[in-house]
């Protein structure tokens, strides 16, 4: 919609798409990075008494300017005997991976990216993208410590996108749609409409649903958090042991853009299980802009509450992170395939044969 | 069986047990303190920087030697008779010229040991906590407050009066035996604050 | 045809997030699985038994409070009490009831860390500042008594440098009482909490006559299950006045001896350490505590080992007097020193994250492995 | 439980001309003097007797006993010929709660005492360390390095008393 608002008054193509691909990484990306670095700090400081940054500006808000600053300021230093290209293509596929993702996360009604008619399965393609880049980041490195956090990162991003995909399926066999905007749209503008409350469909069976719905909702959050390499599942990193894991060599923008990727991916699933459970930019409690009668109203009215429902499992991602220690590489496994997969499974089945009758 | 759902189950609780406990800690008060703004209140008792007091240092060289680390250096002459170098506040009479009384706090540890066997309790611990430094030369601090030139007029003076003991024994042992008048003490004495270059 | 492969060598430190310090483990990794461990020590070393012989008695107190800076007090104890059974000191009660309420209060200190750096290990980071909150306001203590904060040389031979502050007997009471509630909350947050568990449970598994063989001490020889506490068994200062248990491994949620049984007998340790903290308090006697302090240190001709239980293990000092005011020889038994060696022994098998994971439970401090 | 005495007359009886004498001149331990080069077999027999029992080795600490000939070099410095240099075995029986100091000496130069490693492994770590500050040799052992001291460290050991610094250590001024 925005692309052909743009091609008829630039009156060419190329050039608007070209704004229109850029859109997101200004409008959301970097506002959104910026916040949640900032809030990434202030909550983990918050949840442990302290303070969190506070010269930078007022209670500390020019933080992430001047960590972004420093970052470009810093030299980029390339160890000796790394594999060069790989090493320097790394980072970009990382980021390229988080930021493909943005093209289908429908925003409000009107700004999404592409309105995909696959876009809940693009979604999750492009994002295990990244597991390429860390991949040859790690290993390009010419560092053990990066070469088993890659290592580890791949076993780990690909085992869990299967209960994520079950989930998924899951939903898809409710709904008969992986059009995100199709989804938000099916899940109507009140709470009890939203896919963990068994969806819009009155009867019997959304309630039968609901305990499905949840258990559905835990393990996709779960798995998700694994994709994106969070605690508790952030063995590839795992400072403790493996110093920064398949960053370890990277400094400067390329550390930058890692850091980055790492937020964008977070807020991309985040935004996903909004999308997929919770009514994705509906509103909870119908619109003001139908109330007062101000259609523009409504756009603005869903974006806020897209960014709500994405910022809060933002929130608790964090808040996790800042609870629980972090697992061992065998039992992320463990934890993948005994448990995860198995309730998936069976959680689908049942939703199959819920739906079915 | 049981156990697999047992499992599943505690983790999950125990997750969130910890997170309701994280969470409440999102609402108490954080306990930094925002230091050059807001200084901690330091106990009477702190022991930082050293100090001191040159009024009431008789120069038994008491606390160097009981420093573990060796930081403090004195050196004294003694004064020579007539030279009246006051009394310290506890009332014990001076003897030394105090020429040199450096402390370096690059090795000071702050352990306290030179602060108990002082006599006249002039070397104390400072609450002052803040006085780094870019050079380590700085560091060294000088607590001696005679001018070089004093230092080295006390010097001659010790080595004058010495020279004059030393050849009146001379003379005394040549002389089988001489009248015990003949020191000759009264006559090196002059005015002590008679500094040229005040 | 079966594919070529070979054990990769990682060296793990001196500059590592999690060896507590500059150690280095050389480590020989077939994937993830641990095949050896190789402990490097040393790049502390500052000479510390060589520096004694050219102290005096008294002077060696500073050096002292620099083994194990975590547990300063514990230290001074350990040496003076040394020192003291060499001179044949009798020293005033008053003086006996501070110095285990210091060594107790620092055993807790001591063991915050122990606590919080393990959660940091396993990848909890909050659980560290928790402790370290708690931590704050014992050191404070220390500072309103003594002055400083890590290095106290408080405890002298033959008494102390200061008497109680008038305020430190009810902060303390006022510490007591708080801290109680915190451990549960440690517990709810860290100890029992199920990934914890799964991390250290059955990791790194101590059998108790390994342990025996190996002279470990302190808390890991208690995970391992022995009732073996000096305060208990061999009593020094005033602890035989005091009523307290002595906290073992039972394998709650593994086998005895393993990680979590390590981390949970510090738990307990500190619990039993506010018990003894509140029963000194109560019985805390009136009394000069400098009034036998010798003028001068020169004991007598002879060699003496004496020991205590220090937050680590057990400390003790092997002095050889030649009967003037030096010391001929001062050796420490550095606990941490004898507990990590036995790293390669408990390590072998398990994978790099729980290499971690047993370095972390073994509680070193670099200070006083290197000395 | 066994007094030092009773401890010493058993070790007598069973291995004669290797226990040398009961030390009895510090007033605080009895100290039981052996061979060094039979030591491993006196704890092998210590640990594994059962009225003896010592189970753990708690402490094995060096000494320079600087009881040689002290001779004057060119440049002032006294080092010290001949003499002894000596290893304390503090032993004890965690079951039958009795302690024993062993001690042994062996000569300055090129000492060389038996390696108790097999018999406690705790003297692993302990014998090393004694061999890189006091240099003593000792035999058997799995793997004598230095331990406290940089591997490539070539001025001594540190813990004798006649050791000197030396002035450059990789072409670094010591005394910096």
């Amino acid at each position: 919609m925005i692309f052909d608002t743009l091609s008829s008054f630039l009156g060419n193509e190329i050039i608007a798409g070209i704004i229109v691909a850029c859109l997101p990484l200004f409008l959301v990306i970097l506002p959104y990075a910026i916040a949640a670095v900032l809030a990434e700090r202030k909550v983990s400081a918050y949840m442990q008494d302290r303070i969190g940054p506070n010269r930078t500006g007022f209670h500390g808000v020019l933080q992430p300017v001047a960590d972004v600053v420093k970052l470009m300021l810093k030299e980029d230093i390339v160890a000796s005997n790394v594999d060069k290209p790989l090493f320097n293509i790394a980072p970009l596929l990382v980021f390229t991976g988080s930021y493909a993702a943005f093209a289908a996360i429908p925003f409000t009604s009107i700004f999404i990216g592409t309105k995909l008619d696959l876009g809940l399965i693009y979604i999750l393609a492009v994002s295990s993208f990244v597991v390429a880049g860390i991949l040859m980041g790690g290993w390009s490195s010419n560092n053990k410590y990066s070469l088993i956090g890659a290592m580890r990162s791949a076993a780990q991003i690909i085992s869990y996108e299967i209960p994520t995909f079950l989930v998924v399926v899951t939903i898809i066999i409710i709904t008969g749609t992986t059009n995100l905007t199709v989804l938000s749209d099916y899940q109507t503008s009140y709470f009890w409409n939203w896919m963990i409350l068994g969806g819009p469909s009155l009867g019997v069976v959304k309630f039968l649903l609901i305990p499905f719905m949840i258990v559905g909702f835990v393990i996709i959050y779960i798995s998700t958090l694994a994709e994106v390499n969070r605690v508790p599942f952030d063995i590839p990193e795992a400072e403790s042991e493996l110093v920064a894991g398949f960053h370890t060599e990277y400094s400067g923008m390329k550390f930058a853009m890692f850091f980055l990727a790492e937020y964008a991916n977070m807020f991309a699933v985040s935004a996903l299980i909004a999308t997929v459970f919770f009514g994705g930019y509906q509103s909870p409690f119908g619109y003001l802009g139908n109330l007062m009668g101000i259609k523009w109203l409504i756009p603005l009215e869903q974006l806020f509450w897209f960014s709500v429902k994405g910022l809060f499992f933002v929130f608790v991602q964090m808040w996790l992170r800042w609870t629980l220690p972090r697992l061992r590489v065998d039992q992320l496994m463990t934890v993948c395939w005994k448990y995860l997969i198995p309730f998936a499974f069976v959680n689908l089945l049942i939703v199959g044969l819920l739906v079915v009758l | 069986m049981k156990q697999y759902f047992l499992d599943t189950w505690s983790s999950i609780w125990t997750v969130l047990v910890g997170m309701k406990i994280t969470f409440k800690h999102l609402f108490t008060p954080s306990v930094t303190i925002q230091y050059p703004e807001v200084k901690v209140e330091l106990p009477e008792r702190a022991r930082h920087r050293l100090y001191v007091n040159m009024d009431d240092c008789i120069g038994c060289d008491q606390c160097a030697r009981a420093c573990p680390v060796s930081c403090i250096t004195i050196d004294t002459v003694k004064s020579v008779a007539g030279e009246d170098l006051g009394k310290t506040s506890n009332g014990k009479k001076k003897v030394l010229w105090v020429t040199k009384f450096d402390i370096d706090f690059a090795k000071c540890c702050c352990c306290q040991l030179c602060v108990f066997p002082c006599p006249t309790e002039c070397i104390k611990m400072t609450p002052v906590y803040e006085f780094s430094e870019y050079e380590r030369e700085n560091l060294i601090y000088s607590f001696s407050t005679l001018t070089p030139a004093e230092v080295a007029e006390k010097k001659k003076n010790f080595e004058k009066a010495e020279a004059e003991k030393a050849a009146a024994k001379a003379a005394a042992a040549a002389a089988p035996k001489p009248a015990p008048a003949a020191k000759p003490a009264p006559a090196v004495s002059k005015p002590k604050e008679e500094n040229p270059n005040t | 045809m079966a594919l070529k492969t070979e054990e990769m060598v990682l060296n793990m430190g001196p500059q590592h997030p999690s060896t507590h310090g500059v150690l280095r483990l050389q480590v020989e990794l077939d994937g993830e699985l641990v095949i050896g461990v190789r402990p490097y020590v040393g790049y502390l070393h500052r000479c510390f038994e060589k520096h004694a012989e050219a102290m005096t008695y008294p002077q060696v107190i500073p050096y002292v409070d620099r083994l194990d800076y975590l547990t300063a007090m514990n230290n001074e104890l350990s040496y003076v009490n040394a020192c003291e059974k060499l001179m044949g000191i009798e020293v005033p009660e008053r003086v006996q009831y501070i110095r285990v309420i210091m060594a107790e209060l620092n055993r807790i200190a001591s063991h915050l860390i122990a606590l919080g750096t393990y959660g940091l290990d396993i990848g909890a980071f909050t659980p560290f500042l928790y402790c370290f909150i708690d931590r704050e306001r014992i050191l404070s203590l220390f500072e309103m008594t003594c002055g400083a904060r890590m290095l106290y040389n408080y405890i002298w031979i033959g008494g102390l440098s200061h008497d109680l502050h008038p305020d430190f007997v009810r902060l303390t009471r006022e510490f007591t009482q708080q801290f109680r509630p915190h451990i549960v909350s440690l517990n709810n947050l860290l100890s029992y909490n199920k990934i914890f568990i799964e991390r250290t449970a059955n990791v790194g598994v101590l059998p108790l006559d390994v342990a025996v063989n190996y002279g470990i001490t302190g808390p890991m020889l208690r995970a391992s299950g022995m009732e073996w506490d000096l305060r208990k068994n061999e009593p020094y200062a005033v602890y035989d006045r005091f009523d307290f248990d002595i906290p073992v491994g039972k394998g709650t949620v593994g086998t005895v001896g393993d990680c979590w049984d390590r981390y949970f007998v510090r738990v307990l340790e500190m619990e039993q350490s506010v018990n003894i903290i509140e029963q000194a308090l109560n019985q805390l006697p009136e009394g000069d505590v400098f009034s036998a302090i010798p003028k001068r240190v020169k004991p007598p001709e002879g060699t003496i080992y004496a020991r205590t239980e220090n937050p680590k293990g057990e400390l003790g000092f092997f002095i050889v007097s030649n009967g003037s005011v030096n010391p001929y020889r001062v050796k420490v038994r550095p606990p941490s020193f004898i507990n990590l060696a036995v790293i390669d022994a408990i390590s072998k098998g398990c994978l790099v994250a729980d290499l971690i994971a047993i370095l972390g439970s073994i509680d070193i401090v670099l200070g006083e492995v290197d000395r | 439980m066994k007094t030092p005495e009773e401890i010493f007359e058993i070790l007598k009886a069973a291995f004669g001309d290797a226990i040398i004498e009961l030390n009895t001149k510090s007033p605080f331990e009895k100290v039981i003097i052996a061979d060094p080069l039979k030591v491993k077999d006196i704890s092998l027999f210590l640990r594994d007797n059962e009225a003896l029992d010592f189970d753990s080795l708690v402490v094995l600490s060096g000494v320079d006993d600087a009881n040689g000939e002290k001779v004057e070099e060119e440049d002032g410095y006294k080092s010290i010929k001949g003499g002894t240099l000596s290893i304390f075995y503090h032993l004890e029986s965690i079951a039958l709660k009795h302690k024993l100091t062993l001690k042994v000496s062996v000569p300055r130069e090129n000492g060389e005492a038996e390696s108790v490693e097999s018999v406690w492994r705790s003297a692993d770590w302990q014998e090393r360390e004694v061999f890189d500050l006091l240099g003593i040799k000792f035999l058997n052992h799995p793997d004598l390095r230095r331990i406290l001291m940089p591997e490539d460290w070539e001025a001594g050991h540190p813990l004798r008393k006649d050791y000197r610094n030396p002035e450059f250590y990789q072409g670094m001024k010591v005394p910096y």
